[in-house]
């Protein structure tokens, strides 16, 4: 099947994930104890000013014309605005999405090309002493938990030696290279969760394929070890590769609240918690539907990726 | 020049030397790159680099030393099949099962190994570490050894059991999927392409909220989360078990999809499992501390590293190590399951290199 | 003696005393013990053996290249005078694809699916700096020409899953010559390939043989091929040279017992059973089936009858739907039209709605023994689950029912009752699938190519006891399989197949009895004979071009 | 004390209060003698969410408070000595009874737009929260006003439903801002205020960035030449933003590791007493809280010191079961400091009729940090009086309205008023909203209504003296600790020596009162 026919069809069904996504936010936010009125009122809450407050907001209408309603706006782009302080949802997300996918970016553009080559260069020397210790390093890297690697981080490069801001507040008048200079330490932090999977992934899909014959062929063609590695086994890793890589991608953009926290970085996982915790439901909904999109996407890339490295699904008989 | 650094030099390069040698060319390279390496620290740090070399260097030796004499004690002690396959276990995976090992008994045994109870308020806050606390004690002046110890059990309990929830529900399910095919399948994959697209994090943060964050939420919340993890595996790989004769065999003979998925199919599909039951553990691991992290994990007085970590964690700014041994436990048992799982992993994959 | 003193002149490969250690579970051992072989310049060498004689091993090992897990323990090779053993990599790389070339057993898996096939081509003389990409590119297509590929011209801008298999073995060839090496090694080369096809492979490596005059090991199994291959043949046992000669003295009077038994294999023939009178039901009748695999008409219209105590084969190539028509007797694909019938009444379509018995009525045994038992599982469970499953047995009547079954299967049962498949040989792992057909006791068995993954010795034992348990239990057998040669030994009646149809049916003797169906007839003919000058006479009469493929339109 | 004799105002002596008033806003002036104009102040604060807003009535955590004081405007705030001082409000003056209050407006005042501040402003400032269906917080505050209305361009008349001595503390309120209004509603949306900065950019829940107003009316407020204010949640990275010198101060210190913070160079830890206090407000219609004794027994079961030293590390002092901290003018301080002792909690719970207790504590740290330690603590000392206490973990998200005011036994926090009035009335008053005790004392009540109209200073002592009394010995809340401020400042900053002790960080006014050295 052409690669036109996939990508349409995974968008409807992303389309439909998408919905049934929003729909089961909505039912939780719905079951989530107390509301906004009583969030926003904290302790100052009596029960006329939640009253109002839940009139003010709409809150006092049944759940289900509200999802409607909401679900109406969105599908005509309008995501409604924040229930708290009544600035736009957009408005409010634009920014905090933008600085997420930069770390990502950031991140990515570390992470990826560093595993890939280590993993390769891992399968090419492998049970080697470079495999054993790039392999143990990694290990370390992603076995502890990302908070405390961030604030090691900070204790060595910030607090004793001061190199990087332990504080990466990035604003949207700053210059690039500032931008990038601040954002630095939590992007090395990531790196560090992220790097072993890929690399392990790498090396795992480059190794399986050498034993196939059209490796042991090459080799007896008398062609280079690196170029056996690079030009026969590579390419036709490439596909779980892909993939590996697109979750961590995925991981990069959606799982780094307590990054965020520890820099105190303004990304969407701050907005998506303190959202949840005050219960203001368009902006969770926005929220979960961008990272439920950019899984959904990430993962359409990699299959489209898989197929255009695969001559047989690139070049059906 | 002081005489610790001649001696030091004098035995790194001796010690190269007799690698290449004997033409160990692995531990040349190692010895000789760490000699390198210290000539450019000793330059650059002074003596101190050398003394922290030095000290890692030996810690590394005692480790490896620790890992072969216990898997040597493991030949000696196991039944001779599985004795055999330990033989030839790399020294990192037994490094593993010691440690593992460690952990467990830390674990059970925790209230006979602690010196005091997990609540209980021994001394000062913060009081400094002396004989009645080997560590000190925490921000109440409970004694944080004994925390540790219970934190063993804690954290790595629930990680446990919530893992083998996840694995329990998502194998299942996987395998049934891949045995039933058709309509079933797909709904399942639906069902979970769904799940996963929700971010994990933000997921549980609202369900632990809604259910009110108590260990046993805590438990089936993370399992629910990571069932479909779990699920897409164990589906691959019984999607490559289910194509094969003998099931085919089975199908013929008229058996019971619940026969082919407990006795045809599993036994075949255990290996991969078992693996990715090791990464998951860690996963999960890190997901409980996160989590706690949050607030949202394991609640106090109950001792959990993750929290422990948490609510020491400004005390890293001044380089101060309490709230680096929960940590340090943290990351020392996902290394040592890693290991393991590696081996593992390459028993499985009969790939001879 | 002045023969040999040329000879000798012209040596171009000179193995002494090579031994090969293997590495398994952390222990090396010797599967090579000493063999020496001498290669002259332009000639072909026919290494013949059994599976683990080691003939690969030593082919690669005349690289200079052993595969992982492997070592060159003690002797030399020496190569145009160069002592392989000992030299460096770099060297040996040098010498690989420039002056010696490997043609693997399957092109399909040895070309490398990401790449178009002239860029494997041109890869070796470029990398050696024989020819520019240039140059290359225009030999390859001058090759193609020569090898009688399709369109030459453009063949190799496509990737190797657009190929067929046949093609894609020429192809191979075609890569190998692309140095003009002096030495070719051919590992297999026509294993994989349907009678057919193998004839045009055959005849298109043994003309670029001689074309470029290019010395070549010709490893394979197959006595008839290696007869029209090779000018001389060594035979190998177990890593052991048994004997060495020209191939004509070889065939004419082998010496040692081995060789002759290796010969003696095509002897075995089961004399033919009158076929059933008239009138009684057949135990299984196909009729009229079509089938189809979604869109894709993969049966049409097919029929046949298998009666009580009778050996039906069903002939035919790859793809000509023999397999499929197994799979709607078993139910697993249900047919489209038709249906099939078991003593007379009509069984259901899929096997999910038939009855336990009509299910234990029908057993299977597959063609790859490694896939048809469950790994994990003990023999003496593998066997004894249809027991308990179909007859309820238990405890002790279930382990003594089991031993029955393992001596019927010539299988000592206290020795293999708590093994698992990967501790049993080839032959001793199809024993026990048949065990495990029979346990169900049934009247009807589909032997679906049960001897084609086996060694010729093996598999005429397999051959023997199907044979005897049909006496003993008087079985129905459906057979199916491509070899010809096993459809002589054992068969009563044959159905030959081609694209999904029945092409002609009837009792054996009819069938090998000129006047055959076309098709019929050319797969007769295409099956190699002992005769060293059975290609030529072949390729004489049909025609160069009208081989293979050709010949099937 | 003088100071207070100014406060309490009566026609006769109107002339002072004008002094008063023009006395109370040269406080700030006398403070700025000297203060180094200009540089850019970062402050690292503990709060802030995405969810805050520039609504006035929605202001609630430290970030919006420090906020507001510092765009905007009031009509009195609160000196550093706790004294009351004028701001927009020039003079006032109250009738006879304290139920009617003339604020006359300071002239030349005017909003960063430039716009005059009228009395109009004032009106629909105070409206926003007295409307019927106003969400503000502050609705409570302003409900006694029964009318307010303009008299001209610079006065305005509040009548109260009852006299109130201590009005003009009201307007302090960090709810109470002067906003810009337009045909009665004001405008608070565009974030245009009074005070003596404006804002240039807020991005709620992560920072807001101001600049000084240049044509403010107090050329003594607001030294800097910007502001910088950073949400910095996580303690950890506060502290490391202060150390490394990425802000200039920090609120809510870490108390963990403060001893650490203390040994920094260029460092100054800063805590002030407060009268923000920690309380287990036990219900006292439901039983067993209805009895005096039990509640008693509880009270001496708790120790005191301990929970001081182990969940304040110390940044705090005992409390004695009444809401007045020790800064403040009526503290009672010959009332006898109640401290732990198990023997009276037994003797008090044999005349309960009992000789053992087991009573459900519910806590979570949204109460207060360290709640849930606190409970622990409380646990192990009521154990030796024979007083069983099971914690039960609430989750912290909807504490506030499923279980404080709810639950039987809970833990609370009480930011804490200036005005002694002001605290009862809120929160012991019988029928008040936030009455978490459900306390009815009738003795208390009638004294409440009273001292607040009394206008001699010698007779209200005596009696809010009884009162904090009665609250200690009948009250329903236990009340062991009032915890200091506790923040961290760069030494490049001239921290003020005397700071208001009603928030944190100088009464949130930093903005426009400190200065870099």
């Amino acid at each position: 099947m052409g690669v036109l026919q996939l990508v349409a069809k995974r968008l409807g069904l992303g389309a439909v994930t998408l919905l049934v996504v929003s729909i089961i936010i909505f039912g939780a936010v719905e079951l989530l104890p107390g509301d906004l009125a009583q969030q926003i009122l904290g302790q100052a809450a009596t029960p006329e000013t939640v009253k109002a407050m839940r009139e003010e907001l709409g809150l006092d209408r049944p759940a289900p014309v509200r999802y409607v309603e909401w679900l109406g706006g969105a599908l005509q782009g309008d995501f409604g605005t924040s229930l708290a302080n009544k600035r736009s949802v957009a408005e409010q997300l634009g920014p905090r999405f933008t600085n997420t996918l930069f770390l990502a970016a950031l991140a990515a553009a570390f992470s990826v090309p560093i595993s890939i080559v280590l993993g390769v260069l891992a399968a090419l020397y492998r049970e080697s002493v470079f495999d054993r210790i790039a392999n143990v390093a990694t290990l370390t890297s992603i076995s502890s938990p990302e908070f405390f690697l961030g604030y090691i981080l900070i204790l060595f490069l910030s607090v004793q030696n001061p190199i990087f801001p332990s504080i990466s507040s990035v604003s949207a008048d700053m210059p690039f290279d500032e931008r990038v200079y601040v954002t630095l330490l939590p992007a090395i932090t990531l790196t560090l969760v992220v790097i072993a999977h890929m690399m392990r992934m790498t090396r795992a899909a480059i190794i399986a394929l050498l034993a196939s014959p059209y490796i042991e062929m090459a080799r007896l063609k008398g062609e280079p070890r690196w170029k056996v590695i690079a030009v026969h086994a590579l390419p036709n890793a490439l596909a779980p590769i892909i993939n590996v890589v697109a979750l961590n991608l995925a991981y990069l953009i959606t799982g780094v609240v307590l990054v965020e926290i520890v820099f105190v970085y303004p990304g969407v996982g701050q907005l998506l918690v303190d959202s949840v915790t005050k219960r203001d439901f368009p902006v969770v909904q926005a929220c979960c539907l961008v990272f439920a999109a950019t899984y959904i996407l990430l993962n359409l890339t990699a299959d489209v990726g898989a197929i255009l490295s695969n001559p047989r699904l690139r070049h059906p008989k | 020049m002081s005489t610790f650094a001649i001696v030091f030099y004098t035995l790194m390069i001796a010690a190269s030397c007799l690698a290449a040698y004997y033409h160990r060319r692995e531990a040349f390279m190692v010895l000789f790159s760490l000699t390198l390496i210290s000539f450019l620290m000793g330059l650059l740090g002074g003596e101190v680099w050398l003394r922290y070399i030095a000290v890692a260097i030996g810690l590394l030796y005692a480790c490896g030393g620790l890992a072969y004499s216990f898997r040597e004690f493991l030949v000696q002690t196991l039944p001779r099949d599985i004795a055999k396959v330990m033989r030839n276990a790399p020294l990192t995976a037994s490094f593993g099962l010691f440690v593992i090992v460690v952990y467990i008994v830390a674990a059970i045994f925790a209230p006979v190994i602690a010196p005091f109870g997990e609540a209980e308020v021994v001394g000062s806050s913060y009081a400094p570490p002396d004989d009645t606390m080997i560590l000190g004690g925490d921000q109440l002046g409970r004694d944080m050894f004994s925390r540790i110890i219970y934190g063993a059990r804690n954290t790595v309990g629930i990680a446990l059991l919530t893992t083998a929830l996840a694995f329990l529900v998502g194998s299942l399910v996987g395998l049934m999927a891949a045995t039933l095919g058709g309509w079933v399948d797909q709904v399942c994959g639906r069902v979970v392409d769904t799940l996963m697209a929700i971010p994990s994090l933000v997921f549980a943060l609202l369900l632990l909220t809604i259910v009110g964050t108590n260990v046993v939420n805590l438990i089936l919340v993370i399992a629910l989360l990571y069932s479909p993890v779990v699920f897409r595996l164990a589906r691959a790989v019984a999607g490559n078990i289910v194509v094969m004769d003998y099931i085919e065999a089975a199908r013929l003979r008229g058996e019971k999809t619940w026969y082919l998925i407990i006795s045809e199919i599993l036994p075949n599909a255990t290996a991969p499992l078992v693996a990715e039951f090791g990464l998951r553990f860690c996963f999960v691991f890190l997901a409980i501390s996160a989590l706690s992290f949050l607030g949202l994990g394991i609640q106090p007085p109950t001792a959990d590293w993750g929290s422990m970590v948490r609510e020491n964690a400004t005390l890293i700014s001044f380089g101060e190590i309490t709230p680096l041994i929960p940590a340090a436990a943290i990351a020392l048992l996902t290394v040592a399951v890693n290991f393991v799982v590696d081996w593992m992993l390459h028993l499985s994959s009969g790939l001879k290199e | 003696m002045s023969d040999q003193n040329d000879a000798r002149k012209s040596l171009l490969l000179k193995i002494r005393g090579l031994r090969i250690e293997g590495r398994a579970d952390e222990k090396w051992f010797e599967i090579v013990h000493g063999v020496d072989l001498d290669l002259h310049r332009g000639e072909v060498m026919g290494l013949i053996g059994e599976s683990g004689a080691g003939k690969s091993t030593i082919g690669l090992a005349a690289m200079g290249f052993t595969r992982d897990g492997c070592r060159i323990s003690a002797g030399s090779i020496e190569f145009d005078g160069m002592e392989l053993t000992s030299s460096p990599e770099e060297d040996l790389r040098m010498l690989r694809g420039a002056r010696i070339a490997y043609v693997a057993q399957s092109a399909a898996a040895s070309f490398n699916p990401a790449h178009k096939l002239i860029d494997q081509h041109t890869a070796a003389p470029v990398q050696h700096r024989i020819k520019t990409r240039k140059e290359s590119e225009a030999d390859a297509m001058e090759l193609y020409r020569r090898l009688r590929l399709p369109n030459p011209d453009e063949i190799g801008f496509r990737y190797p899953h657009q190929v067929s298999g046949g093609q894609l073995q020429r192809a191979m060839t075609a890569m190998a010559m692309s140095c003009r090496p002096d030495l070719i090694i051919f590992d297999e080369p026509t294993t994989a390939l349907d009678v057919t096809t193998q004839i045009e492979v055959l005849a298109a490596i043994r003309d670029i043989v001689d074309q470029f005059d290019t010395a070549a090991l010709y490893i394979t199994h197959d006595l008839a091929v290696v007869a029209q291959m090779a000018d001389r043949i060594k035979v190998l046992l177990k890593g052991d040279e048994v004997e060495e000669a020209d191939t004509r003295s070889m065939l004419a009077n082998p010496k040692e017992d081995y060789t002759k038994s290796l010969w003696a294999v095509r002897s075995f023939q089961r004399q033919q059973k009158p076929p059933a009178e008239a009138g009684e039901t057949p135990v299984i009748s196909v009729n009229g089936v079509s089938a189809s695999y979604g869109p894709v008409k993969v049966l049409e219209n097919v029929s046949f009858d298998i009666h009580r105590g009778r050996t039906v084969a069903v002939v035919g190539e790859s793809g000509s739907g023999k397999s499929t028509a197994a799979r709607c007797i078993t139910g697993l694909l249900p047919p489209t039209q038709g249906d099939i019938r078991h003593n007379g009444q009509v069984l259901p379509a899929s096997f999910r709605n038939r009855s336990k018995d009509q299910l234990r009525q029908a057993q299977m045994i597959y063609q790859m023994a490694d896939t048809a038992l469950n790994p994990k599982k003990r023999i003496g469970e593998i066997i004894g689950r249809p027991v308990a499953f179909y007859r309820g047995l238990r405890g002790a009547d279930l382990k003594k029912r089991v031993d029955e079954l393992l001596d019927q299967i010539e299988l000592e049962p206290s020795q293999y009752y708590h093994r698992v498949p990967s501790e049993l040989s080839g032959g001793q792992k199809q024993r026990v699938g048949i065990a495990r057909a029979l346990a169900a006791e049934p009247e009807f068995i589909i032997c679906d190519e049960v001897t084609s993954a086996l060694d010729q010795l093996v598999a005429e034992g397999i051959l023997k006891l199907l044979d005897r348990l049909q006496e003993d239990l008087n079985l129905a057998y459906m057979f199916i399989t491509h070899d010809l040669a096993t459809v002589r030994s054992i068969a009563d009646e044959v159905v030959v197949m081609k694209e999904g149809q029945v092409v002609e049916a009837g009792p054996k003797d009819e069938m090998f009895k000129p006047p055959h169906h076309e098709y019929t007839d050319l797969l007769l003919s295409s099956v190699p004979e002992m005769d060293p000058d059975w290609l030529d006479g072949l390729l004489e009469q049909r025609g160069v071009d009208n081989i293979g493929e050709a010949a099937r339109k | 004390m003088n100071t207070i004799t100014r406060h309490s105002t009566t026609r006769r002596r109107f002339l002072q209060t004008g002094a008063a008033g023009a006395a109370a806003l040269t406080l700030p002036m006398r403070f700025a003698h000297g203060a180094k104009k200009g540089g850019v102040m970062r402050m690292g604060k503990a709060h802030g969410q995405t969810v805050d807003s520039l609504d006035p009535g929605t202001h609630e955590n430290g970030f919006t408070v420090a906020f507001t004081f510092g765009y905007n405007g009031y009509l009195t705030e609160i000196a550093q000595d706790g004294s009351l001082a004028g701001q927009l409000a020039e003079r006032w003056e109250a009738s006879a009874d304290a139920a009617t209050w003339i604020f006359q407006l300071r002239k030349g005042a005017t909003f960063h737009d430039g716009r005059d501040i009228t009395a109009e402003d004032v009106v629909a400032s105070f409206n926003h929260h007295r409307r019927e269906d106003s969400t503000s917080a502050a609705k409570p505050i302003v409900a006694p006003i029964t009318d307010i209305k303009a008299d001209g361009k610079h006065t305005v008349i509040f009548t109260l439903e009852a006299g109130n001595a201590d009005f003009p503390f009201v307007p302090t309120d960090y709810h109470l801002p002067i906003m810009p209004s337009k045909d009665g509603k004001p405008d608070w949306q565009s974030g245009i205020g009074a005070g003596a900065y404006r804002i240039r950019n807020f991005d709620p829940g992560v920072r807001a960035d101001l600049d000084r107003y240049a044509d403010h009316w107090d050329s003594g407020r607001g030294h800097f030449d910007a502001i910088q204010m950073i949400t910095i949640v996580d303690p950890a990275a506060r502290t490391n933003a202060v150390i490394t010198g990425e802000v200039d101060a920090i609120d809510r210190v870490d108390l963990k590791t403060v001893h650490l913070l203390k040994r920094r160079k260029g460092l100054t830890v800063h805590s002030v007493a407060g009268n923000q206090h920690y309380t287990f407000p036990m219900r006292t219609n439901i039983a067993p809280f209805d009895d005096n004794n039990v509640r008693m027994a509880l009270k001496y079961a708790i120790n005191r010191e301990e929970l001081v030293e182990k969940i304040l590390q110390g940044f705090g002092v005992a409390g004695n079961d009444h809401p007045i901290g020790p800064g403040q003018r009526f503290f009672a301080k010959d009332l006898e400091q109640r401290t732990y002792d198990p023997d009276k909690a037994k003797h008090y719970l044999k005349q309960a009729g009992l000789d053992s207790l087991s009573v459900d504590l519910s806590v979570a740290d949204a109460a207060f940090a360290g709640a849930v330690d606190a409970g622990v603590l409380f646990g192990e000392s009521a154990k030796a009086a024979g007083i069983e206490l099971n914690i039960v973990r609430e989750p912290n998200d909807g504490y506030w309205s499923n279980v404080w005011n709810k639950k039987p036994f809970c833990a609370c926090y009480w930011g804490g008023r200036v005005v002694e009035d002001q605290m009862f009335s809120t929160a012991y008053a019988s029928g008040a909203a936030w009455n978490d005790t459900a306390w009815e004392h009738e003795k208390f009540n009638k004294l409440l209504v009273e001292a607040r109209t009394e206008l001699d200073e010698a007779k209200r002592r005596e009696m809010y003296t009884e009162m904090q009394q009665i609250l200690r010995d009948e009250g329903g809340a236990l009340i062991p600790m009032f915890a200091s401020y506790v923040f961290a400042a760069s030494d490049k900053l001239a921290v003020p020596a005397q700071m208001s002790s009603d928030a944190a960080l100088d009464g949130e006014r930093w903005m426009e009162r400190w200065s870099f050295a």
